[in-house]
This record gives structure tokens, C-alpha cells and sequence, in this order.
């Protein structure tokens, strides 16, 4: 009922693009001939793109990869940052500390447009190769920003009392300090998706990953973006569709992480209490 | 419609004095020189336009016209030349001398140094050349070189004062062009002023400024903003959007960028020239200019230099022919062929066409598999590696395209065609004094090239550029690198 | 606080170290990447003869380590090397284009700062509410609009089609306190992303604290509204924003490429981007430096911050 | 006598507050008379703060809630929770914390003066709180307190707060005899002034020392109210007379201590927190099958004491012995033979759950951590014990912030019981409960040191009553121990200054004489 509510905004909002992204590719059609680029009319409704294909064709193709590199390379982001981030927060060996985070930093200073251009040339990785380098890229972000937050949980007596029953290093890390980071947690992964997502089209350009003129949400808005006075649907859509999927996602990490009411606040206990 | 009417007018009418002009171009960072024979980029050449002159000069048709040279005379067996120059000066009042010329070249062709004319100049013993007057000089050749004044108009060519060095380059160059030095910040902007003695007629405007910015974007939105009155390279599709606003004006410099894809025909699989001429009929030529090039350029018939003096126009326009193409590459046992065609975002273009052709190829049964280089190697990653690769020159004489990438010895042989009868041809034109002769031999040459040459040459884009709708006497037939491309001497401001 | 003087000794001999290594893996980087400066310089012409001569004009042909260790000698000396494509000194590129930066970003970081804890502890305050949904949805719908298409946007109403303000900073070359005008759209450009993480993060560890009893306590206690906000809820989620604002920082004094290309303002952004396209590699180490030190002293200055909000955290066992 | 007719300040009538259909509390009526002291007592768990809440207007969160309640009309409330750890904010110093409170008092005053007189009102509450050395403990963050020192930060805010009402919930749990009685004195003459003071304890000597008017409680109803007088000498339900008589009846007596190799032995440990020295203690033994309990004044040492012992605080030198082995320094080090022989319950119950956890289920985690035991016979041992120690399991499957204090104190207790130590020390572990349970748990533990040979209890309390069963005691001081003996010896001839004081003062304190 009142969940059911919760969620409504958020689900709406994600609906259309991960219907698209999702459902999409099974309903493309014959892509048809090129048009000339950036036009719109000749039969495509929402014209042509920068190589004259048809937008709509390539929103319908373009949100499978955009949503699954971008999950994926988020999720490994976190695989890897979260523990080590808990396993400093946790650790009371300053060396250990230092080991795990310094170089994490020295990561942080070096230019990503060096690390991607590299990459790009030297290997040259398909998508998971993207997913992988992406991944990396925001690890030492993301690692740093959630040792910020298991700070202060890894400092409670809860966990001297978790330590004094022998409890294993994952049920304290993970069970309590990282369930008491969930929310900054679930904030910086709901920014970061969108983040990762523009990284893999500027990877794309690049020559990583998928094909710079793949369809492929992220990579339509940066590749038609010389069009966007002269024909913006080829922009604004799949930017739309991004936007939307961003909101969406955080909206529902919102709504999930809700406090079901605030101890302490006077105002909202007292309309509960009244509501009976 | 209206916009022709307004360019034939931008070109007549009273030229106005007065004024300054700022010009947008894209440039190269805090590392920008204006050393003349380190010109790399457009915006160099630009700038060494304006302080600068070259004996010669390219004209729309890419042949050679004379500029600090007055005129030039050739022996009979063409490998002495004698050129005149005009009364000029440089702008500290000295006159331009033989001397001067020879230093030029002799600063060019230093061992020492790597500028980029001085392959160009290689034809030419300095050694041997030498000074017959104030302002005559006699060039000693190496061999018979009947497109000689070519050499004289070369990218990066220009006439500095003797013993002028690096450093002043920066600091207070002088140069005998239509602008005088102001000031200049590597990678912001440059400030000339009007130089009232230049032997061609002063500037009519005051001043010239020429800022840097590397953005397409950044310099339409300048222009429109009032910002500058003079913005280089522009995007087709820009040039869609503002052609009918009549906010601004918008020129197309036409056949000024040849667009192609490359074919190695040394390595496999384009050692068989069916399997080229089967590339040659997958092309739809029309739908890579559109796509690629937004329908700003024309379609190219696999020959370099549409348009240009020698060019050979009769041979009939190659059409797509997919099912002839299957059937070639089926002959030279080809079939489902796989290539990996090198693309890179280094040119306007590259990686639109190459995902169009992969996908024209497929029709025919060829896989291509594209793949993105590295944009600040791809010249030299492609010279020598890959099979097929996207590939674009600006204008330049046919002559030049011939030595420069398709004789045994050329330095930028990217197609590696290298044929004992080719380079042969090529010294017999050079050996010919008479032009319809030569153009005869061009013509075998070129016939050649369209049937089994390793260019597959798809198209030729326009130079778009913009302006303001103040800004009059933009010459807009004068493909880039040409004279009259970026020459703002002649313009001025209504 | 001893213990916290020994741990900001101890953290900067570590920078040191740190930046050292940034270097050495820039200058991997940059030495890794396929052609050098020769090529580069070489564009479309890439004779091979040429190319030679280039490399041997420019010291090229030497060991890379030699190369390096010359330049970690000059170093030392405070010399930053010149650059392999015009052989001006690097310290002028740096200088050049720190101006710039430093003041957009300074500008932007002034902005951003009450604008993302503001707009963070508003939607706190109000969790799930309207006031919430929309400064939620607002600050994401910005955040996933790319950069680009965001000042392109913001050019074309505000600069061409009202005339409000100047398009771009194109020829004003370093003075750009002297156009004020001119700094507006970019600041905006560059404050829609951070705005927005900054808010998120702020907003994440506020509905905590504002929910904690402590928070209960003061306000029980008749402590006004905005200082149990701000003085004694905000300390307690301010870490991980503290984290998110150094990268920020570092993100707004060494790579705002997009900002920098679209409004032609010649900052360190521009610089790094030309230099690593030109492999001008004394260029890309200078920067690497100073993206180094900027770094450690940006994560140094967040971890401060965590380690003064968590005073626990030094004693739990 | 004319309290009917004083207008009350905050009322209640006919509360119920419920949740998922069970009733915390039901039909309570509360009258809250100015410059009056109003006590609440009752059983743990029986719905005293959550009667003390409702009159600041405040419920559990999803609590459905009938009556009236009307709440003390304008200006803030003075509240002293249970557990003041929790709202006393982790990242301020204790300054930044009594500072916001002081500054609306000076308000009215000249700019330039503010800063004068809200320092001033800073120490006074401090000293009426009975913290001693403002200017030390004004620097420190709430961590650097212990749990008495803790709690009179929170009444110095209260007192400086300058409320009409106070609610004070077991505000004396964390003090010794001689910080308890000045605490009574402070709050009678809050009471003095006028100010309504409404008292939650289960302490019947602060509440017949203190009390006008008491309620007794019990599951949740009010069984039985009157004036103090009257319920002391004639109290008209059974439950009051029982928890009246738990209070009277003189607990047994410890016996004599054992001798032989102790089973774990402290020698020359010395506790450092900032660099300052907060406990010395050159030698401490405990037997096996003994227990020693370790009393003092608040904030002399006890709790870090035990928390060197339990290795929860590594800045101490010294070495501790368990079966003449050395003992790791730091819990992290210690195998899990030796968590299990040594488990410490903290002093603050609330704060060591995991709040997101049912009780139950971290309770069940020692055994299978430190015992090996599965999963389902250590749930069926955690519900045993947490019965035995009077939580019913209905209250194990909720979660830490769904029990009251007491109830907590005592999952906490059985979580550590769960690990079968050999070494127990329980931090004030009976300082939330009420008489009867409080006897109830004791008389468990003391049960658990007979009859199983190997458990032996560090009974850490300033409650000289609760260290009366102890074998032995040790007596700190400002981080020293300045006395040790059997129990007997201390109780009936203590020999040190302080001993002497402490045992006069608890003396005074059960006479129930207002000073
Ligand atoms: N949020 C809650 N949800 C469900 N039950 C609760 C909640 N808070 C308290 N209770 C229950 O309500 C009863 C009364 O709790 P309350 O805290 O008022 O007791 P108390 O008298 O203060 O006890 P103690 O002396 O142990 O502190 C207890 O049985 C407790 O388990
Ligand atoms: N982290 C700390 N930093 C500085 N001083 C501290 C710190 N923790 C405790 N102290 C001080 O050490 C002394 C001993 O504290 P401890 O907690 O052991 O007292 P206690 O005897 O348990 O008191 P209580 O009965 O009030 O719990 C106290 O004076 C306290 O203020
Ligand atoms: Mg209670
Ligand atoms: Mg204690």
C-alpha cells in the first residue's frame, strides 16, 4: 500500500528505459537504408543520425550494452573497493592501511584519459576488457568514499562486542559496518552508474570496448552531439532514456532505504500516532 | 538559395579599409610556433600567410601561380631554373633578395632539422644554386623536374630574412606578407596589423587576430555570439543549420579534402587486383558522402584531385556493383573474405565511413572488422601496418600526390604501390616540357591508378567555413592549402 | 593532537613517495603509448627520414631511463624541463594554465559548496517528501545530461538566442577576471555534475544523522533548526562528502577538458590534452607533478576531515 | 494535602500506546505537579520510558497511540535518557555540546557578555552535575567519558536547560553512593525551585530519598500510586511490597576466597588513554569459581580495566595472565579458546547490538562462533539462557532498539553467557533493573559460579549492595586500587579513607534521610 507508493515515482520513471533497453532489440526491425545524416523525415520519425541511420532503430538497439557494461563495471567497481575500503576502515595496522590506500591514491592522480588511451592501444578489449578498465578506473573513488563512511560504524563498541564473540571478519564488515555505509553506499553507486555510463562512449571514441558508432545509448549522445541544433532527437532521446534510467535507479535505492519513521522527530510520530 | 546570391556578392562591391577581423582556427596548444617552416597545422599556415609570402602559390586549380617569384624559366633540359623575384620588402624596411631566398631554403633543408618542407625541396642542389643578381636566383636540379614551380609553392615554403633563427620567430618575426608582427600568445591568439608597403596591395583591414579554438562548437558559437567575425572549419551539419538563418554566411571551399580508403597492394589481400577493384564496386559512394560527410562533398571516382589542373575527368564514374564484386572476389578465391579496416578519430569522417563501408561490405559477403588507433599515430601506424585503412589529403597538385605516395621511393607510400613502370612514367612527365604531352602521360597514369591503383577514392569533402555577414571578400573557390584559402588580405569588412 | 601532527608528517612523506610514483607511472603511461613525440609532430607527413631526424633533433633516440633520470636531476633543481614541441620551458605551460583553472575553479568550489550540502540537507530533511523527490530528481536529471549537451544548451538560450552573456572566452586569453561575464556559463557547465554528487552524498549521511538521537536530543533541547542541521547532524555525514569534494577539486583543477574546449578557456585541462596528444613528454610529467601534489594534499585534507569527525576511530580496539 | 488542587504542568490520562496490537504501556494517568518530584518505578520493561517519553510528546517508532496526553506546554523539556551515549553527539566535544544549550539562556544579553555568561552557566551545570574538572572534560569528545561521566554530561544539559519539567530516566544508574547522593541533593533542589521532576529508576533508595509522589508499574499499568511516605510503610499491592522487600532483604554474604594458582592475574598493568594514566593496578588475581568485585567511584578506572582484560584496550602496559599464560594484548590476537575464556558485557547494553539484528540471533552467534555449536542448538541454548535471565522469547526475536534498558543489560549478559567463559566481566550489569530482577540475575551468576567449577566473575558496580555476594572485593580510586580483600572484610572493616566514605555514604542513602 503505502510501500506500494513508495516505490511508484521511481518505477515509473525506470520503466521506459529499462523496457527499452530490455525488450528493444527484440522488436527491431530492418534497419533499412542510410539517409543522410542528421535529417529528419524520409520515413524515420525520429530522423537520422550521424551516419544516417535511423535514430528510433538504434534507441531500440542502443540500451542493452549501456545497461549491462554500465552494472557490470559499477558492480566490479564495488566488488573490489567496498573490501578494501572496510578492510582499512576495520584494520587497526596503520601499515596495512596505508598498503591498501596509497596506492589507490596514486591511481587517483594519474590522468584516466592517460590510463584509457593506453589501454586502448595497447590491448584493444572488447566489452568486458571495458567493463574491466572502467571498473578500475572508479575503484579507487569509490574505495575511498566508503571508507569515509565505514569510519565511524568501525569505531563502535558494536563492533568491539561483534570482535569479543569471535565473529567472522565478513559478518562484522560486511553485516554491520558496510549495512551501516548502506545508504552513502547506494547514493555513490547511483551517481556513479551514470558516470560509468559516459565513460564507456568516451572509451568507445577512444577505440575501447564497443565500436565507435555501436548502438549504444551513451555513445549516441556523444557521437550525434554535433547534430543537436540541426536534428536533437538523435541527443535528446537517448539522453532522456539515460536521464530517466539514472533517476529511476536512484530514486528506487531512495525509497528502498526509507526510514519507516524518524525516532525522534516529533512531527511525524504524532501524525502516526493520530492516524491510528 | 539566398545564400549564393550573398557570396557573389561577398566577393564584389567596394572593398571598405578598416577594421578588425578575428578569425577562429583550430590550433595546437601552448606548443604553437611562428616559426613559418615548422607550419604544420591550418592555423599555422594561416598565420605564415599573413607575414609571410611563398615564391609561389597554389591556385584554385592546384597549379603553380607566382607570388615573390615575378616569373621563372627553365633550361631545356629542365633541371636549371631560373627564377626573378618582385620588388618586395620585409617589414624592417630590407628588400627581399636572392639571398634571402637561399637561406630560406637552405634553413628548410638543414640536415639538423626535420621541417617539413624539405622533402619537398629535395629535388633541388642548394649546394649548386645560387644567387645571379639582387633578385634572381638559379636553381640547380637534381634531375628533370618540369613541375618545378610546385616546389616553389610547397606547404611551408616561405621567404624569411637571412639569418633569421628560432628564437626571433616568437618574439618579433618579420616577414614580407600583407601583416605586420602585433603580439602573439601560443595557443590563444595572434595580432597582426595592416602592412600599408606590401608589394600586392595593402590589407584593407586594420587588423587581423587570430584565436585559437579547438571546439567546432566553440568557434560557431563565437561567430554567432559576435565574438569573431571569421570561423575555419566548420561541421557540415552546422553548416546545414545556419545556411538558410542568414545569421551568418556560410562558404563552402569545394574538393578541398579527398576522403579515400587505402588498400595495401603488397600483402594479401589486396596483392590481387581483382580483390581491389571487387573494394573498388562495394563502395556506394553517394551514401559514404552522405553519411560520412553529412552530403557536404562530392562523390570521387578512385582518382586524387577532382577539379585540378591534369585531372583525368573522362574516365566514367565508377558505380556500385555488388553482384560484379562477388564475383571478382569469388575468382581471386576470396570469398567471405575478412579485413580489418584501421580507423581512428584523427580526421572528420574516419570512423562514419568506416562504419558505413563495413556495413556496404557485408552486403558483398566481405567482413570488416573496424578498429579504432590511436589518434595522435595513425599516420605512421598506417604507412607500414595494416591492409586497409581510412586515409584523407588535402589539396595539392597531382604531381605532388604522385611523388609523394606512389613512386617506388615516395616517402608516404601508404598503398605500397611500387611499379618500375609507374616510376617510369612518372620521370618521362617530369622530362616533358610540353603540357599537353604531359598531361598525356598524367592521363596513363591515372588510368592506371583507376583500375588497379590502391586508392579507393570515395569522395572529396567541402572546407566548410563561416564568417560573419560583415565580412566580405572571402574567395570561395580556393580549395585549403590553396592562395587564396584563409587569405585575408583581400578581405574586408562592410 | 599529537598524534594527529604525526600522522600529517607521516601522511606527507608518504605523498612524496606517492607523487614520485604518480610520475614514474605517467611516465610509463605516456612512453607506453604507441608513437612519441616525433610521430606526433609528424601529423600526416610521417616520412620515416623525417621522423629520424625529429627523434634525434629532440633527444628521442636516447634510453627512455636516461631521459627520465635527467629530468629527475633537473628536478630536484627545480627544473621542470622544456618542452620536446616548442622548446619553451615547461614551468611557463604549468603557469600559463594554472591562472585558468584555478580560478574557475575556485569560483565553482565557492558555488558548490553551499549549493550541494544546502540542497543535500534540504532533501534530508524532507526524506521522501516532495521537497526531496524533486531536489532528487532535479539534481539527477542534470547529473545525467552529458556536460556537453548541457553547455551547448545553456550557449544557445542564454548566450545566442538572449544575448545574456558571452558565448564563449574565446580571445580573452588569460584575463578572464577582466570579463567576468564570460566565466558564468562555464561555472554553471561545471557545477551541474558536482552539485549533484556532492548533494546525493550529503544527503545519504544527513538522513542518518538527522535521525540519530542525538539529533533528537538537540532538537528536543529548543536547538534552532538550522544549527542542529548544520552543527551537529552535518559533522557526522560530512566524511564521504568531504571525500566526494576532493575529487572535485581535483577534478576541477586538473581535467575539465569538456568545459575548457567548449568556452576556449586555455587551462591545465588543455594543456594535459595537448601535451598528451603531442607526446611532449616533459610537458605530461611536469603535470604529472603537479597533479600529484594537488592529489595528495586534496586526499590528505579529506582525510583530516574523516579522522577529526570520527574521533573514535583512533581508539576502538 | 493541596496537590490536587496545583495545576499540573504536564498530564496523562488513559495512555495506551500499542504496537502490532501489544501494549507497552495501558491506561496510565500521570500528573505532573510543578516543584514536585513524580517517580515512576516498576519492573524493567514494565513501561517507564515509555511513559517518560510520551510526556515529551514521543513514541516508538509505528506505535499506535490512544489517551491524552498533554505535554508540558511551552519550552523544551529537560530529558535525561537511559542511555545517554546516544545522544550525546560522537563528533563534538563536550563544549560544543553544553554551549548550544547555554547561548538561548543569554540571549537577552548584551552581545560582548554572552560568551562571559554562557561559560559561566557551563561550569555551574557542570558542577551541579557533579563534574569536577570542567575544564578537562569541556575538551574531551563523548568517547573519552566513561559511562557515569557520560550520563552527568547529559544531566548537566538538562539542568542547564532550564526546563519547568525534567524527565530524568535512571539518571543515578552510572554514579557510586557518593556521586549518587550529591545527584539527589541537586535534583531536590531543582525540585525546589519549582520545577516539576519526573522520575524513572528502579533505584528505591534515590526515589524514597527524592519522590513526592510515586507510581508503581507493572506490565505496562500503573498497579498502585501514592505519596512516598505512605507506599514506603504501607504499600497496597503485592507487587510493590515484593519489589520493597527485595530492596530490604540483605543479600547473602560471599564466602571467604579461594587459594592456588589464580586463573587470571594482572601484574603491573597501567592504562593509558591520551597519554594521561587512568588506572595503575600492580596486581589483581582471580581464582577459579571466585568472584571479585571491582568497586569504585564513577570514572576511576573500572571499566577500563575491564576492558584490558577483555582486550579492548590495547594502550596498557603491564601483563595479563589466564592459566599463567600470557594473555594477547588485543582481542584480535586472542584464538578463540581464549575469547571464550574471557568475555566482557558492556557497560553500555545499547550501543554493543547490532541494531539491525534480532537479539536472538547475535545472542546465538557466540555459541556458534566461539563454541562450534550449529545453528539451531545454539538458538535453542540463546533462548534457554535469555529465559533463565527473564526474557521471554516473544522479546528475542526483536531487535535491540525494540527492548527496554533492563531487558537489553540482561540479552546482553546472556550473549556473553553463551560463550561458557571462564572468565565473565560484567560492566554494572545489574545497574538497569529493577530490585527483583536484579536479585534474580545475581542470584543466576552466582549460581553459575558455584555450581559450574570454571566460571569466574569480575563484577564490576559502585553499587556496594551488588558487590555485597562477591568473594572478594577491589576497591579503585582515581585509578588506583586502593584497597583489596575478602568481602566480608571490606564490608564490615574498611580501612582506606575512600572505602570508608563510600560505605557511609550507601549507608546514608538506604535511610532514605533527605540532606
Ligand atoms: N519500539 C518498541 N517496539 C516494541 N516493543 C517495545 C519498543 N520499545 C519498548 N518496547 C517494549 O515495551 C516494554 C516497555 O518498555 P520500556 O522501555 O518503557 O520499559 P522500562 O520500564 O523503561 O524498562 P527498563 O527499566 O528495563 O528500562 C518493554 O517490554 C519493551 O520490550
Ligand atoms: N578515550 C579516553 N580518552 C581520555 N580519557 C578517557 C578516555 N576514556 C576514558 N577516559 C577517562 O578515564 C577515566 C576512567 O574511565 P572508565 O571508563 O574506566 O571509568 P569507570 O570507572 O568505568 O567509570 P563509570 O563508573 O562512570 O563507568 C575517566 O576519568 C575517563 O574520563
Ligand atoms: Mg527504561
Ligand atoms: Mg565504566
Amino acid at each position: 500500500m503505502t510501500a506500494y507508493r513508495r516505490f511508484a515515482l521511481g518505477l515509473t520513471v525506470v520503466a521506459v528505459p529499462l523496457v527499452l533497453a530490455l525488450l528493444g532489440p527484440l522488436f527491431v526491425g530492418d534497419p533499412g537504408p542510410r539517409g543522410v545524416s542528421f535529417t529528419l523525415g524520409g520515413g524515420h520519425w525520429l530522423g537520422t543520425d550521424f551516419v544516417g541511420r535511423d535514430v528510433w532503430h538504434q534507441v531500440l538497439l542502443g540500451g542493452r550494452t549501456v545497461v549491462l557494461t554500465a552494472l557490470a563495471a559499477t558492480a566490479l567497481a564495488y566488488l573490489v573497493a567496498v573490501p578494501v575500503a572496510l578492510v582499512s576502515a576495520l584494520t587497526r595496522v596503520r601499515r596495512l592501511e596505508e598498503l591498501l590506500m596509497r596506492p589507490l591514491d596514486v591511481l587517483l592522480a594519474v590522468p584516466s584519459l592517460l590510463l584509457i588511451l593506453l589501454v586502448a592501444s595497447v590491448f584493444s578489449p572488447g566489452a568486458a576488457g571495458l567493463a574491466l578498465l572502467v571498473a578500475l578506473v572508479n575503484v579507487p573513488d569509490a574505495a575511498r568514499i566508503v571508507r569515509a563512511a565505514a569510519g565511524e560504524a568501525a569505531a563502535r563498541p558494536a563492533v568491539e562486542a561483534l570482535r569479543m564473540q569471535g565473529e567472522t571478519w565478513w559478518r562484522i564488515a560486511v553485516g554491520y559496518v558496510g549495512r551501516s555505509a548502506l545508504r552513502t553506499l547506494a547514493a555513490d553507486a547511483g551517481i556513479r552508474l551514470t558516470g560509468v555510463l559516459y565513460l564507456v562512449s568516451t572509451a568507445a571514441f577512444l577505440g575501447v570496448g564497443v565500436a565507435p558508432d555501436a548502438a549504444d545509448w551513451a555513445v549516441m549522445v556523444d557521437r550525434n552531439r554535433t547534430g543537436l541544433l540541426v536534428q536533437p532527437w538523435a541527443v535528446v532521446v537517448p539522453a532522456l532514456l539515460i536521464v530517466a534510467l539514472t533517476m529511476g535507479t536512484n530514486l528506487l535505492f531512495d525509497a528502498a532505504l526509507e526510514k519507516k519513521a524518524v525516532p525522534g522527530a516529533k512531527a511525524s510520530r504524532e501524525k502516526e500516532g493520530r492516524r491510528r | 538559395a539566398g545564400g549564393t546570391d550573398d557570396r557573389t556578392q561577398s566577393t564584389s562591391g567596394t572593398p571598405k579599409r578598416g577594421g578588425r577581423l578575428r578569425a577562429a582556427f583550430a590550433g595546437g596548444g601552448a606548443s604553437e610556433t611562428l616559426d613559418p617552416h615548422l607550419a604544420n597545422l591550418f592555423a599555422d599556415v594561416a598565420r605564415a600567410k599573413a607575414l609571410y609570402d611563398k615564391l609561389a602559390d597554389y591556385g584554385a586549380d592546384l597549379s603553380a601561380q607566382p607570388r615573390l617569384a615575378e616569373k621563372w624559366e627553365p633550361n631545356k633540359t629542365l633541371d636549371r631554373w631560373q627564377v626573378t623575384l618582385r620588388q618586395a620588402t620585409f617589414h624592417d624596411g630590407k628588400p627581399v633578395t636572392a639571398k634571402d631566398v637561399l637561406y630560406s631554403y637552405r634553413r628548410i633543408t638543414d640536415p639538423e632539422q626535420a621541417f617539413r618542407a624539405k622533402a619537398s625541396l629535395e629535388p633541388v642542389d642548394l649546394d649548386a644554386s645560387r644567387a645571379t643578381g639582387e633578385r634572381s636566383v638559379e636553381f640547380v636540379l637534381k634531375r628533370p623536374t618540369a613541375e618545378f614551380p610546385n616546389i616553389l609553392a610547397a606547404f611551408g615554403a616561405y621567404i624569411v630574412p637571412e639569418n633569421a633563427t628560432g628564437t626571433d620567430f616568437d618574439k618579433k618575426p618579420v616577414g614580407s606578407g600583407p601583416f605586420r608582427f602585433v603580439s602573439f600568445a601560443p595557443g590563444r591568439s595572434a595580432v597582426f596589423r595592416r602592412n600599408d608597403d606590401y608589394w600586392d596591395g595593402a590589407p584593407h583591414l586594420d587588423e587581423i587576430e587570430f584565436v585559437v579554438a579547438n571546439e567546432e562548437s566553440a568557434r560557431v558559437n563565437a561567430l554567432l555570439g559576435g565574438q569573431v567575425e571569421y570561423a575555419h572549419e566548420l561541421n557540415p551539419t552546422t553548416a546545414r543549420a545556419h545556411e538558410a538563418g542568414g545569421q551568418i554566411e556560410i562558404v563552402r571551399l569545394r574538393n578541398s579534402a579527398m576522403q579515400a580508403f587505402c588498400m595495401k597492394t603488397d600483402r594479401a589481400p589486396f596483392d590481387d587486383k581483382r580483390v581491389r577493384e571487387a573494394f573498388f564496386l562495394i563502395a556506394d559512394r553517394k551514401e559514404l558522402v552522405d553519411g560520412a560527410l553529412s552530403g557536404a562533398g562530392e562523390i570521387g571516382n578512385d582518382l586524387f584531385g577532382k577539379g585540378y589542373e591534369y585531372y583525368a575527368a573522362d574516365l566514367p564514374q565508377r558505380e556500385q556493383d555488388l553482384d560484379k564484386a562477388r564475383a571478382l572476389l569469388k575468382k581471386a578465391g576470396a570469398e567471405k573474405l575478412k579485413v580489418t579496416l584501421d580507423t581512428s578519430a584523427v580526421a572528420a569522417g574516419f570512423t562514419e565511413a568506416a562504419g558505413i563501408f563495413r556495413d556496404q561490405a557485408a552486403k558483398a559477403g566481405v567482413t570488416i572488422d573496424v578498429k579504432m588507433g590511436s589518434k595522435d599515430s595513425y599516420w605512421s601506424d598506417i604507412l607500414d601496418g595494416g591492409t586497409l585503412c581510412c586515409y584523407r589529403s588535402g589539396a595539392m597538385p597531382i604531381e605532388a600526390h604522385l611523388s609523394q605516395r606512389l613512386l617506388t621511393d615516395s616517402t608516404t607510400n601508404a598503398t605500397k604501390w611500387q611499379h618500375k613502370d609507374f616510376d617510369a612514367l612518372y620521370q618521362q612527365a617530369q622530362s616533358t616540357r610540353d603540357k599537353t604531352e604531359r598531361a598525356a602521360v598524367y592521363e596513363r597514369m591515372q588510368r592506371r591508378l583507376y583500375t588497379e591503383g590502391g586508392f579507393l577514392i570515395w569522395g572529396f569533402a567541402d572546407w566548410i567555413i563561416g564568417t560573419a555577414r560583415t565580412v566580405k571578400g572571402v574567395e570561395t573557390k580556393a580549395p585549403a592549402n590553396t592562395l587564396d584559402w584563409a587569405r585575408f588580405d583581400k578581405v574586408w569588412l562592410a | 593532537m599529537a598524534s594527529g601532527r604525526s600522522f600529517v608528517v607521516r601522511r606527507l612523506l608518504l605523498g612524496a613517495a606517492q607523487t614520485m610514483a604518480v610520475v614514474l607511472l605517467v611516465f610509463a603511461l605516456t612512453e607506453a603509448l604507441p608513437g612519441d613525440a616525433a610521430v606526433a609532430l609528424a601529423g600526416d607527413q610521417p616520412d620515416p627520414a623525417r621522423i629520424a631526424a625529429i627523434r634525434e633533433a629532440m633527444d628521442l633516440d636516447r634510453p627512455a631511463y636516461e631521459r627520465l633520470a635527467d629530468w629527475a636531476a633537473g628536478l630536484l633543481h627545480g627544473d621542470f624541463g622544456t618542452s620536446l614541441a616548442s622548446g619553451r620551458p615547461v614551468t611557463q605551460y604549468i603557469a600559463d594554465g594554472f591562472g585558468p583553472t584555478l580560478l574557475l575553479a575556485a569560483l565553482t568550489l565557492a558555488l558548490l559548496v553551499p549549493l550541494g550540502f544546502g540542497l543535500g540537507v534540504l532533501a534530508a530533511r524532507h526524506e521522501g517528501g516532495l521537497v526531496d523527490r524533486m531536489v532528487s530528481s532535479v539534481t539527477l536529471a542534470v547529473y545525467a545530461v552529458p556536460e556537453f549537451a548541457l553547455g551547448v544548451l545553456l550557449v544557445t538560450v542564454l548566450a545566442l538566442k538572449l544575448a545574456w552573456l558571452p558565448p564563449t572566452a574565446v580571445g580573452y586569453g588569460t584575463d578572464l577576471l577582466g570579463h567576468p561575464a564570460a566565466l558564468v556559463l562555464p561555472v554553471l557547465v561545471l557545477l551541474s555534475r558536482p552539485v549533484c554528487s556532492l548533494s546525493r552524498l550529503v544527503r545519504a549521511g544527513m538522513v542518518d544523522a538527522l535521525a540519530s538521537p542525538y539529533a533528537a536530543h538537540a532538537r528536543r533541547y529548543g536547538v534552532p533548526g538550522a544549527r542542529v542541521r548544520y552543527a551537529h547532524a552535518l559533522p557526522n555525514a560530512l566524511a564521504p562528502a568531504a571525500q566526494q569534494l576532493a575529487r572535485t577539486v581535483d577534478w576541477l583543477l586538473c581535467g575539465v577538458i569538456v568545459v575548457e574546449a567548449l568556452f576556449v578557456i586555455p587551462g591545465l585541462g588543455t594543456v594535459l590534452l595537448n601535451a598528451v596528444a603531442e607526446r611532449d613528454v616533459p610537458v605530461v610529467q611536469g603535470l604529472a607533478v603537479v597533479f600529484g601534489v594537488l592529489t595528495v594534499l586534496l586526499n590528505l585534507g579529506a582525510d583530516l576531515v574523516a579522522h577529526r569527525l570520527t574521533p573514535r576511530a583512533g581508539v576502538a580496539a | 494535602m493541596s496537590r490536587a488542587t496545583q495545576a499540573a504542568v504536564a498530564e496523562i490520562r488513559g495512555l495506551r500506546v500499542e504496537i502490532d496490537g501489544r501494549a507497552l504501556v495501558d491506561g496510565v494517568h500521570l500528573r505532573v505537579p510543578p516543584g514536585k518530584v513524580t517517580a515512576l518505578v516498576g519492573a524493567s520493561g514494565s513501561g517507564k520510558t515509555t511513559t517518560g517519553l510520551a510526556l515529551l510528546g514521543e513514541y516508538p517508532a509505528g506505535a499506535q497511540v490512544t489517551g491524552e496526553v498533554r505535554p508540558p506546554g511551552d519550552g523544551p523539556v529537560g530529558y535525561v535518557p537511559q542511555h545517554p551515549a546516544a545522544v550525546l553527539n560522537p563528533a563534538r566535544r563536550v563544549r560544543a555540546l553544553l554551549d548550544d544549550i547555554a547561548r538561548p539562556q543569554v540571549r537577552h544579553l548584551p552581545r560582548a557578555e554572552r560568551r562571559k555568561a554562557a561559560r559561566a552557566l557551563v561550569l555551574r551545570a557542570l558542577e551541579d552535575a557533579q563534574l569536577p574538572d570542567a575544564e578537562a572534560l569541556l575538551r574531551r569528545y563523548p568517547h573519552q567519558l566513561s559511562g557515569g561521566q557520560q550520563q552527568r554530561v547529559v544531566l548537566a544539559q538538562a539542568l542547564l536547560l532550564g526546563a519547568r519539567v525534567i524527565v530524568a530516566d535512571e539518571p543515578t544508574t552510572g554514579q557510586d553512593a557518593l556521586t549518587k547522593s550529591r545527584i539527589v541533593e541537586q535534583l531536590a533542589a531543582v525540585a525546589a525551585r519549582g520545577i516539576a521532576v519526573v522520575l524513572l529508576s528502579h533505584d528505591l533508595d534515590v526515589v524514597h530519598a527524592l519522590a513526592d509522589e510515586v507510581l508503581v508499574m507493572r506490565e505496562g499499568r500503573v498497579v498502585e500510586s501514592g505519596p512516598v511516605a505512605r507506599l514506603w510503610t504501607a504499600p497496597r499491592h503485592e507487587w510493590t511490597r515484593r519489589l520493597l522487600d527485595e530492596q530490604r532483604a540483605a543479600p547473602k554474604d560471599g564466602t571467604a576466597a579461594e587459594s592456588g594458582r589464580p586463573l587470571l592475574e594482572v601484574r603491573e598493568l597501567t592504562a593509558v588513554h591520551d597519554r594521561t594514566v587512568v588506572l595503575r593496578a600492580p596486581h589483581l588475581a582471580l581464582h577459579s569459581g571466585e568472584c571479585v568485585a571491582v568497586v569504585g567511584r564513577s570514572g576511576s578506572g573500572k571499566t577500563t580495566l575491564a576492558r584490558c582484560l577483555a582486550g579492548l584496550h590495547g594502550d596498557h602496559d603491564g601483563e595479563i595472565l589466564l592459566d599463567g599464560r600470557v594473555l594477547p594484548r588485543s582481542l584480535r590476537r586472542r584464538d578463540r579458546a581464549q575469547l571464550a575464556a574471557v568475555q566482557y558485557v558492556f557497560q553500555d547494553a545499547r550501543a554493543a547490538f547490532d541494531e539491525h539484528r534480532p537479539v536472538l540471533h547475535q545472542v546465538a552467534r557466540t555459541a556458534v562462533r566461539l563454541r562450534g555449536t550449529d545453528e539451531r542448538a545454539a538458538t535453542a541454548e540463546a533462548l534457554a539462557t535469555l529465559n533463565r535471565l527473564g526474557l521471554p522469547e516473544r522479546l528475542a526475536h526483536r531487535r535491540p532498539g525494540e527492548l527496554s534498558g533492563g531487558e537489553l543489560q540482561r540479552a546482553a549478559l546472556a550473549r556473553a553467557l553463551l560463550a561458557r567463559p571462564r572468565v565473565l566481566i560484567c560492566d554494572e550489569v545489574t545497574s538497569g533493573l529493577d530490585t527483583v530482577t536484579r536479585r534474580g540475575i545475581l542470584d543466576v551468576l552466582a549460581g553459575l559460579v558455584g555450581e559450574e567449577d570454571d566460571l569466574s566473575l569480575v563484577l564490576i558496580t559502585h553499587d556496594l549492595d551488588t558487590a555485597r555476594p562477591a568473594h572478594r572485593i577491589a576497591v579503585l580510586d582515581a585509578g588506583e586500587i586502593v584497597e583489596q580483600g575478602s568481602a566480608q572484610r571490606i564490608l564490615t572493616a574498611p580501612q582506606h579513607p575512600f572505602t570508608i566514605a563510600l560505605m557511609r555514604t550507601t549507608g546514608r542513602l538506604e535511610t532514605g534521610t533527605r540532606l
